[in-house]
Formats: C-alpha cells, structure tokens, sequence
C-alpha cells in the first residue's frame, strides 16, 4: 500500500467514523423519537380513560388491554397466525394478479382502455353485496377468502404497476427500439426496471389492504373449516361486550399492518437504494 | 480542395440512408428541419455540422427511424431490419438500475448473447474508453464525461454497420477526445461501418470525416456539404498540417455563413 | 344416507339446541339424513346459499322474507315454525323513565339491518315509531351499555344476558311479540324443488328437529350444548343455560299451537292474520298468495308429544 | 408570409391531415374496441344466464337488471346522488388529509418515522370493529360517514403524495438550496411539482376506494337523517329478495367507479401531457 | 508570462472560499479528489480544467456546499448565508414542468420577485443566450444545447457575486460558444463577480480566465496552477495572438503531464 492510499485509508476511515457517529445519532433519533411519541400516546389514552373513568366496555385502558392480551394469548396468536397466512397469500396473489394485468395493460393502449374499466368495476364493487355470488360457486374457504382479500388489494399494485410501465424513459425507449429488442425484452430489461418504485409504492398499500382484505373477507365470509381469525375474535368479542379482548385483537392487527409495512419498505429499500431518489440517504 | 458534394454525385457509391426533401414539424407547431436531402453512403464519415438547435439531433433521429417525417421520404436501400445500428445520445441515456458493465451489455443481452460470453467483449469496450476500473459503478456514481464514456462504449460493443453519434465527445476533455478519435477512425476503417457523426466542432468533423454536412437553424437545413479529400489513415500530424488548417477555415467560413444565414432567415 | 346441510341466521348458540341436539343424538340419522349445520353470523347470508341449491334447508327469522319470496316469485316455501314467539326485544336502561312501549318513540333505537327492513317497517306503520331514531347496530352492544338514553336490539334469550354481565344491570325488556308482532320465528325454509323431489328428507328434517327440540327443552341438553361449544369457542356454558331458561319461559319454541300440534306446528289462520296486519301498516304489498309461502303438509302431526309427556312427566 | 413559411405551413397542414387521419382511425379503436368487448360481455352474461337456466333471484340476466334499472330509476338515482356526493366529500377530504400529511412526513424523515406507523394503523384497522367507537362520539351522521370512508381512502395518497416528495431530482433540490429556498419553497415549487405523477396515480386508486369508502360507510353506519345510498338499496334489496334491483344498484356503483376514474384520469393527462412520460403520446 | 500560483499567492487579494486539505471520498469508497489546497480570490475568473472524471465537478459542488468533504475544511471569509451564488450543473437540470422563461424566473421567484417584476430581466436573460423565441418552450421540446443555454440563463439572472460553472459550454457550437465567452467575460469585468469554472477545453480555459488549476485524476488533486496575465478585456483578436498560442502551450502540456501523471499514479 503506498502513503497516498494509506492517507486515503486513514481519511476514509475517519469519514466513515464520523459517518457511524451521525449514523448512531441519526439512529438513535429514529428509533428514540418514534418510541417517545409511542409512550406518550399510551400514556395519554391511559390519563384520558383513567381520568374521565371511561369503562372498559366503551374504551378500555392500555393497562387492562395488554393485561387481557397477555392472558387470551393463546387464542389470539393462533388467530393472528390464521389471518397473516390469508395476508400473505392475498399479497402474493395481488401481486401476481396487479402485475400481470400491468404487464398486459402496457402492451398496448388498447389493452388498456378495453380492461381497466373492469379492474375498476372490481375496486369498487362492495366485497359484502357479491361474496353471496362468490359463495355460490366457490366451494373451497380459502379460495373464497382469498377471492375477497385480492378484491380488495390488488387495484393499488395495478394501478401503480401501469403507471410505472408506462412512465420508462422515451430516449431508452429509442435505444431498445434501435436494437430491435423484443416485447418480452423491453418489459424484461426496461420496463419493469423504471416501474420498480411506482410498483413498490403499489406494493406498499395493497400490503395493509390485504391485511384489510383478510380481516373484511373473514367477516363476510367466516372462516368454517380453516380456523378463526381476528375478524372473528372481534366480532364475538364484540358480541359478547368482551371490549378489552376486542381491542387486544385490533391492536394485533395493528401490529400485523406495521410489521408487513416495516418489511415492504425494507425491501423497497434494499432494492432501490442503488439507484433512486426516493431512497438515496439525503446527505450529501 | 475541397468541392461541394454536387461534382461527387455521379460516384457510384450506394446509399445506406437517404432522405428526400424531409421536413419536420412538431406538434407544438416548430418546424425543426425543411426540405432536408441527404445520402448517407455505405462506409462513409459523414458529419453533421450545424450551430445548437438546427435540427442535428432531429435528423440524426430520423435517419435512425426514430422519429418520422411530416412530410418526404427516408429510403433504407437495405432491409431496414437486417441493419444493425449503433446510437449515441446526446444524453448518456443509461439504465440508471444497472452498472456500467450491464450498460454496455445490454445490445449483446438483447441479441441473446450471456453474460459469460459477452464478459470479454463488453471489458475491451469499456477499456477502449478508460473505464475497466468502473465497470461496476452505476451511473449515478460516474463524473458526466464517464457516463458519455459508457454510452460511447454501448454503441461500439456490437461492432455495428451503421454507427450514429450525437456529440458524444462534447463532454471530454481535449486529450481524452483526441484518444477516442483516432480509436473511432482505427476502427472505422478496419470494419468500414457507415457513421453519421453530430458535432458542433468544426476542428472535429475535419479532422474525422470523409464528409460534412453543413446545417442552418430556422429553419433546420443544409446549407452545404462539404467533402474532405484527405487520405485515411489520418494521424495526429494531420491536426498541425496545413492542409487541416485550410479545410478547418474553409468548414468555419461555411458555418459562419450558416449563422448568417440566421440572422436574415 | 343423505347428505343435507342447514343454514342457521348466526353463529351456533342455545336458540339452535333443537337441530345440534338432534345432530348430537342421532335422530336425524334414524330417518335418513346426515346433517350438516352451517353457521351464519352478523355479514353471512346463507339464504343464498339455498336460492343456489347449495343447502337444502336453511332457518328463516321472521315471516316477513317468506312474503318476500312470494313477492319475488321465487319458489320457496316454509315448512315448520320453531319458535312459536319471536324473541325479538327492544330494551332500555332501566330508572331513566323508559318503561313504557310509547316511551320509546323519545329515543335512538340501535337496530340491525335485518330489524330495520323488517319489524321496525311494522313499528314505524302500526305506532308511529319514525326511520330517523334509527342508529345501525353493529352487533357490539357497548353504544347501549355507554348511553342510558338509547335503546337496543336484542334476542330475549341473549342480549339481557350479556348486558347484566358486563353492564352491571338488569334492561327493561319490551317483546315484540307481546306488542302484536306476532310472526313464527325461526322457521325452515325449503326450495319447491326439494318438496316436490325429496319430500321423505323434507318430512324426517321436520320430525327430527321437533324431537331434537323437544329433547334439548326438557331432557339432558348436554350433547347439543357439547356440540355448541365446539361449534363456537366463545359460548360459554353459563348463557346457553340462560338461554334454554329463557326460552322456556317465554314459552318461545313451545306454546299455544305447538302444545297440541307438536314443535314446529304452523296455522293458516295465523299466517293470514299476521299478513293481514303487515299489509295494513304496509310492510308487505297486499294481494300476495300467502298460502303459496308455506305448507302444512310436514307439520301439526304431534311429534315429539309422547317424548315430552314422557320427559317432563305431565 | 414568405414562401418557406407557406411551405411549411402547407408541409404542417399535411402533417396534422394526417395525424387527424390517424388519430381518428386510433380514437375510433379507443371507442369501438371497448365498446365491442363490452358488448360481448354482456352478451355473455345473457346466454350464461339463459343457458344455464339461472334463475333471476341468484344471477338476474342483463335484460332483467336494465329493466329493473329503469323502473326503478326515481329510487335508485336519488340513492346514486347520495352516494356520490359522500364519495366527492370523502375524496376531498382524502385528498386534503393525504397530502396534508405526505407535506408534514416529508419534512423530516423523523417525523416520518415517528408517524407513519399510525397512518398504517388507521388504514387497517376494520372500520366495523371501530365504528361503535366513532359512534359513541361523534353525533353528526355525515361526519361519520365521512370518517368512515376517509379512513378507507385516504391512504394510498398519502402513501404515494410521500413517495413522489421524497423522488424529486437530486440536483434540483441542490439548486434550491443553492438559492436559499425555503421549505415551503422548496415545497411548493419543486417538491410539489415533482410529485404529481405519484399523487395523480394515488389520487386515481382513491378515487374507488373512496366510493368503496361511502358504501361500506352507509352499510356501518346506516344513513339515518341524510337520505339512504346505494348501499341501503343494496341491503334493502337483499333483504327483501329483489335480486335485479341489488344488482342494478351494484352496476350504477360500478358505473359510479368508472366514471370517477375516467374523470381522474382526464384531469391527470391534462396536468402531465406536457412533460411526464406516463402522459406523453406513444408515437414518434 | 506563466508565473505559478505559488509566486503570486503573496498578493493581498481576499479568498471568497478556501480548500484547505480537502479530501472526498464517496461511501463506495472512490476517493473522488485527495488534499486539495485551493484558494478562490475575490473577483478573479478561476478555471478547473482536467480530464474526464478528475474531480472537477466534485470540486465545485464542495465550494458551493452542495458536498461536505469527507476530510480537510472548507472556509467561507464571508457569511456564507449572505452569498449569493449562481450555478451551472454538468446536466441541464432544468424544471420538466416548467417552461424555459418559468425556470429562468425561478432564482428570483425563489426572492419573491413576481412574473411581472422580473419579466424583463428574465427575457433579457434569455435573450443573452438567443432564446428569446423559446421561452414558453418546454425543456422537453428543446435541444440539448438549447438546454444548456437555458441553464446558463438561469444561473445569470441574478447577477450573483459567485458563479460556479461546469462545462456551461459543453455542448454548443464554436460560433454560439465565443459569443458567449465574451458576453460572460463582459458581464464579469462589470459586476467584478468571482467566477469558478469547470472546461475540459485547454483554449476556453486560457481564453477567459486570470487563473487555470490543472487537474488530475485517480485520485483527484490539483497538479498546477497557472496564472494568465494578460490583460482584460481580451476580444477575438485574443485567440489569434501569439501570446494566446503560448499560454495554450503551456497549459496543454500541463494537461499532458497529468494525464501522465494519471498513468503512474
Ligand atoms: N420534442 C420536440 N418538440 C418540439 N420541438 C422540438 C422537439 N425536439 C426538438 N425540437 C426543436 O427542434 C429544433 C431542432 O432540435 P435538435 O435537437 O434537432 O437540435 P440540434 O441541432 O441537435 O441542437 P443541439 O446542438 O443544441 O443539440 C429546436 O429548435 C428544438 O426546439
Ligand atoms: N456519487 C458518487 N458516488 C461515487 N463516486 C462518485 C460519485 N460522484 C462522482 N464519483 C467519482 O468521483 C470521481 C470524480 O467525479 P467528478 O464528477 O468530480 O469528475 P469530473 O472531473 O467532473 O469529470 P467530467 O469531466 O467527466 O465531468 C469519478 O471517478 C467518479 O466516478
Ligand atoms: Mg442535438
Ligand atoms: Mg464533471
């Protein structure tokens, strides 16, 4: 190693120290902040219950909330265990089904304009007024449940999955017309490269509303023969006034929805920060 | 020396491109070039010379089949598809998602040629413009004159017939370029490729082109086309020779008339 | 055997004993079918289900529908009452001064959809009750428990149940029943098609139930209530108990008709008089073929009569 | 005019004769090629319904629903008005409380961490299990149907507004800080600007979901005192059996849907036509 | 005539910003530049010239503080807040949405100048690089030196007391190109603003500035400095002087010492 690349060792390992030094605060702010406005938001549900004596059956504490987590833990994680499988399938199924109906919108204009308005249709028709029709000719629970959850999820990985596609850059657009790329080329090598955030973003949302399309599924649809989810424990302990047990059972889902959030922008990340904006460290 | 393209019509040199009195108006309601005609000849150096915005760009995309006339003809003598080309942007135009490497390897990818296999051709490409030591950089992380570079390196790694560049030196500095001219002319001459040239530098395009085409701007046309008569292989003694001097003054008065021409259109 | 399944209006609780005792006890078996009972629950509509032939049979809540599918020509008919009574309730806090049927006007009324399209239609023609003091319920009786000025839906043999143990006191409790709506609750609905084709299946569900009930009434319920319990993690042994006692109090499954015709019995006498009066505060349209909704033909032959005599010893 | 402008007005004449030419040819295909598919569909929901013998009460047949449609038009339009005007509402405030928040997250990535978790908490929690909550207090029947549909809507703008603030170019951002800009100017002239494609494609998956919002708003809510929407039709006919009108009201949502879309769709070409590549013609 | 840097640095002229020991290395690990000492005077035309991927760019990037150096210090004798600083990137960066005249006007919208107030000096902007006829022209419908221009245009509007400029020239014509190396050279004897400017070209470096520091590359270091004591105002018949010739000389082989030193390094 020469002097000069030795200095050079010696700057770089100062940058990085100073680099991990801010890196450290930096976070320690992020995880230090977030956990103190937590806090803080506990404590005040905690203050607001306590001193207007709201009773547990209208809105229970904190306290009386982890208390009955703890204790009805059993039957809540297997619960949870059972709508995070019909999450992830959903996911997996919203994005097979948001990306290929992308990938085929971007064929042609035509494509397009002829099939959207029947994506849409299915964005907004209510999952309550047809699962009845759904229930009629779909034997299997899982599938039905499935079939609601992907209702529900995959018009935001669709409608971002085609603006992606559509938004590559013209002049490489030229570049891969000049080669005499083919279809299969241009989405394979271009297209769905430049769609990668606005697909992310997509994947990002359905990410909750899968979660969202379990819980309404499992509510329109029940769950006989697979085993009872959160929608379920909610609506009996609903029923049943068992308030503390209902909320332990939506702060689940809460939970569920950060973590799936947590890890899709994880892997967003990882799979941007080589490249775009929106996931470039904003130092310089 | 030099003589106007009419006295060399009659040669019997085929056509690669021809454009017939093509005239280009965009949407917006600019007319960007008029009643352009151009034989682009198998195996020549034709340059575009023209002050910015006189339609370089604009007819350098055409001949390319990249943009279509409003009005005239492109001729392709030779099935257009079976033509493989080589472009350079004006911009680097990259994948910003992909290194260097993948950059340039992406023609080699599109004709189905592996990774493994294109290994040593996509290096040399990137050797030939001084950037091996980066083939893993991604674009991002390149000054502007390497992104150039790499876009350069992307054009020549197919070996094409038809190479069409839009002022790929403009970024670099002088040494650099006078490198790469004399790579490009080494390997014009050993493949014979046909190569439509943008440049803004008239010292350039004299000193790489069999031929020039000197462009006006408002409209875009070509006010002159101008042949170099200067044996090949040319080296760097051609730059200080009188010869070089005379043909540079002769191209800058062509331009400035070019300009003037401007000023009263 | 045959293969049948049955579609209840909610999840498995006391006021289905009948059918899961039947299940539980093999009676079902003894003619012929092997039963499957589907629960419904708060967003589930297992009607469709048997529009769709997908079950054969499935648990009306109130006559009201089965005008409805007349109206709509769908051929579906009714072939046995279980609950003689509705056991729909309307309840309020008690000491706030609403003790009377007319006190209730004053007052938002939580209600299902279901309640609103139907009895509250008949409350709104017959008493003047108006749509606005409507508010949905969603099932979840924390809004009553919350505020004493409201009103709420309920099942006798469940809600008041629920109310005392988490609210800490006893709702007064007005049956609607008691206030001339006097529809079969309960009920099996079955498809034409089923009559006509397989009226032996129609004809052992009927009979079986009627046992089932009867058993589950005045025998040993624990077999139906073991299979409740499985059926729904969240019941527990102390409201099934409540809710049998209620039902046998209010005589909800068992009185009046039933004590002589046996469990299930149905009358065309009450099933116009009760059209009558819906057509008269306009809930249903007038000049339907009331008798078309319902037949008498599997009911009204005193099954399980010896079987209670027998049980309860009178 | 001088001979060379003549020209090129003639040459641009001839241009434009032929682009009409063309567009009207490609528009003509925009119309007809739909329109066909459509027709298709609907024929073949005709013959399923007529083939299999399906009865009206399960799966009423085209001809059936439109001619429930039109006898029941004076009920189901006055609905349809409901329903829209609480989607409009519902989307407005979706928009205003979306980009509002993407403005404050994109302010600092701290602020960010800390409250995004929350955003991902309203967006999937199950409005049914917390609407007896809302129901407690909040006393305004249309607040709490806009609370309802809001909490459904709001996120996939807020989700997509955050990404497109945070996916401005780099050396922009340098440029404004060169220029001193302050936050809000950096916010306003280039942050803003850079976002719109991502917030119109946000804007265009709320746009549904707001609907979806109203509806399932009205079937937890009820209407009480506003006037009953389509999803009162929708419960009202399925309880009363009238299959057709359920599924005519399903199609005037659908309908609903599409034309919310075709009009987010108009309005974000017309921002974008004039730089975003999404926007621009596909041709040369 | 070429004194180095070292025999002038007693002059009394004021820093306006100060290198001292700068070193920047990206988190890749690419040492971009290594030590580099760099005074910046008050009032003088400083050129950066060097080969492609030198530093040239990271350099003024740090003296705008758009970098932090990775080691070393950056000094601001004034306050830095009250700087005004106009800017020219390698790419023209300019707004997409934007017409040409709104990204002119963005520096002094940026200071609350209404469209109104600053129509004028916006248009005459524009006007300095001949694009007065494009102003509601979108960057899209423009060519890439048009583009450029635009740029350029912005950068001057504010009439700022520091412009930092990188390859502004880059990609225009000869004849556009001296045209505005004079209005540039002008503007800078009449506002006596300091000027740091990127070039690869050895002839524009000497052309306009007081002082040139070479380059060079891998790791980035300034290998020279050369003051070009002619006087202002130099004109056209500058570039045909024989002095001219010399001073290229001079700094061409400064040039090629770095990229010898390049190879060794
Ligand atoms: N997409 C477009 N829409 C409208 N006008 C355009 C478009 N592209 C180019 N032009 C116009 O056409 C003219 C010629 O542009 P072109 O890019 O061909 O110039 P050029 O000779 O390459 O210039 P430069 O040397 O600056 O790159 C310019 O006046 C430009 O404004
Ligand atoms: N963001 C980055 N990440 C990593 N390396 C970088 C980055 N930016 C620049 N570099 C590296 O720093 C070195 C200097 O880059 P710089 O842009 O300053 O060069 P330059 O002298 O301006 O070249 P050119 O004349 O080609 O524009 C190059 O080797 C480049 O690869
Ligand atoms: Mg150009
Ligand atoms: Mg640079």
């Amino acid at each position: 190693m020469s002097q000069a690349e030795a200095d050079d060792s010696v700057a770089w390992a100062a940058a990085q120290e100073a680099n991990t030094r801010n890196n450290r605060r930096a976070r320690l702010a992020r995880v230090g902040l977030p956990f103190l406005l937590f806090v803080l938001l506990i404590a005040g549900w905690h203050f607001l219950v306590v001193i207007n004596e709201i009773p547990a059956y209208i809105l229970p504490g904190p306290g009386t909330v982890l208390t009955t987590l703890i204790k009805d833990w059993p039957i809540l994680s297997q619960s949870m265990i059972n709508t995070l499988a019909i999450t992830g399938l959903a996911l997996v199924v919203a994005t097979l089904g948001g990306v290929g109906l992308a990938i085929l919108f971007s064929q042609s204009r035509l494509v397009e304009y002829s099939l959207f308005p029947y994506a849409v249709v299915l964005q907004v028709t209510p999952v309550v007024a047809v699962f009845p029709l759904i229930n009629i000719y779909v034997e299997n629970t899982v599938a039905k449940l499935l079939i609601c959850a992907w209702i529900i999820a995959f018009f935001p990985i669709l409608s971002n999955t085609t603006l992606g596609l559509n938004s590559a850059d013209r002049n490489l657009h030229n570049l891969f017309a000049l080669y005499g790329a083919s279809r299969w080329q241009t989405l394979r090598h271009l297209q769905l490269p430049a769609a990668m955030p606005y697909f992310l973003g997509g994947l990002r949302i359905a990410g909750g509303l899968s979660l969202v399309g379990a819980v309404v599924a499992e509510f329109v649809a029940g769950t006989a023969g697979f085993g009872s989810g959160l929608a379920f424990r909610i609506i009996e302990a609903g029923y049943r006034l068992n308030i503390p047990r209902m909320f332990a059972a939506i702060i689940l889902i809460s939970v569920a929805g950060i973590m799936i959030y947590l890890v899709l922008s994880l892997v967003s990340h990882l799979i941007l920060r080589k490249w775009h904006e929106s996931a470039l460290d904003r130092e310089k | 020396m030099i003589r106007t393209a009419a006295a060399s019509a009659d040669r019997a040199s085929e056509s690669a491109v021809a454009l017939r009195g093509v005239t280009k108006t965009f949407p917006g309601g600019v007319t960007a070039v008029r009643h352009v005609d151009l034989d682009v000849r198998q195996g020549e150096f034709l340059s575009l010379l023209g002050p910015s915005g006189c339609g370089k760009s604009t007819v350098l995309r055409m001949v390319a089949g990249l943009a279509s006339p409003s009005s005239g003809q492109i001729l392709h003598p030779h099935d257009a598809k079976a033509r493989d080309v080589g472009f350079v942007f004006q911009e680097p135009t990259l994948m910003p998602w992909a290194s260097a490497f993948s950059n340039v390897w992406l023609p080699l990818r599109l004709k189905g040629v592996s990774k493994r296999a294109a290994e040593a051709r996509v290096m040399s490409a990137l050797e030939g413009v001084g950037l091996a030591d980066f083939a893993h950089s991604y674009p991002r992380e390149l000054s502007g004159g390497m992104r150039m570079r790499v876009s350069l390196a992307r054009a020549l790694v197919t070996e094409p017939s038809l190479l069409l560049l839009d002022e790929p030196f403009a970024a670099l500095d002088e040494i650099t370029r006078f490198k790469l001219n004399n790579d490009l002319l080494e390997l014009w001459q050993r493949h014979g490729f046909t190569v439509v040239f943008v440049t803004h530098s008239v010292f350039e395009s004299v000193y790489l082109s069999s031929r020039i085409a000197v462009m006006a701007a408002r409209p875009g046309r070509i006010l002159r086309t101008l042949s170099i008569d200067e044996p090949y292989p040319r080296q760097d003694a051609f730059r200080t020779s009188e010869a070089y001097a005379g043909f540079c003054r002769e191209t800058s008065d062509a331009l400035a008339q070019a300009m003037a021409a401007d000023a009263v259109a | 055997q045959e293969q049948v399944s049955f579609g209840t209006n909610w999840l498995p609780q006391a006021e289905h004993g009948g059918y899961y005792q039947a299940v539980a006890d093999g009676t079902y078996e003894d003619c012929g079918l092997e039963v499957t009972i589907l629960p419904g629950g708060p967003q589930v509509n297992n009607r469709a289900l048997l529009l769709a032939g997908k079950i054969q049979f499935h648990m009306g809540g109130n006559l009201i529908q089965a005008f409805s599918a007349i109206e709509q020509d769908i051929p579906l008919k009714v072939v046995a009452a279980h609950f003689q009574k509705e056991p729909q309730v309307l309840m309020t806090h008690p000491d706030q001064g609403l003790d009377t049927w007319e006190s209730l006007k004053d007052i938002k009324l939580l209600m299902g959809d279901n309640g609103f399209q139907s009895y509250y239609q008949w409350m709104i023609a017959a008493y003047g009750f108006s749509a606005d003091q409507r508010e949905p319920y969603t099932f979840n009786p924390a809004p009553f428990v919350a505020n004493p000025r409201v009103g709420q839906q309920g099942y006798v043999t469940s809600e008041p149940y629920a109310i005392e143990q988490v609210g800490g006191f006893v709702p007064n409790i007005f049956l609607l029943a008691d206030y001339g709506f006097d529809t079969y609750a309960t009920t099996v609905e079955v498809m034409t098609e089923t009559i006509e084709e397989n009226p032996e299946a129609v004809q052992c569900f009927v009979d079986g139930s009627a046992i089932g009930w009867t058993n589950y009434l005045y025998g040993d319920p624990s077999a139906g209530d073991e299979l409740i319990l499985a059926a729904n993690p969240e019941m527990t042994p102390e409201q099934l108990a409540f809710s049998r006692e209620k039902m046998r109090e209010y005589g909800i499954v068992d009185s009046g008709d039933s004590l002589e015709l046996g469990i299930g019995a149905m009358t065309e006498e009450r099933y116009n008089s009760f059209y009558e009066k819906m057509v008269d505060a306009g809930v249903v349209p007038d000049g339907l073929d009331v008798d078309s909704s319902y037949t008498l033909e599997f009911v009204n032959k005193g099954v399980g009569l010896d079987l209670r005599k027998s049980l309860t010893g009178e």
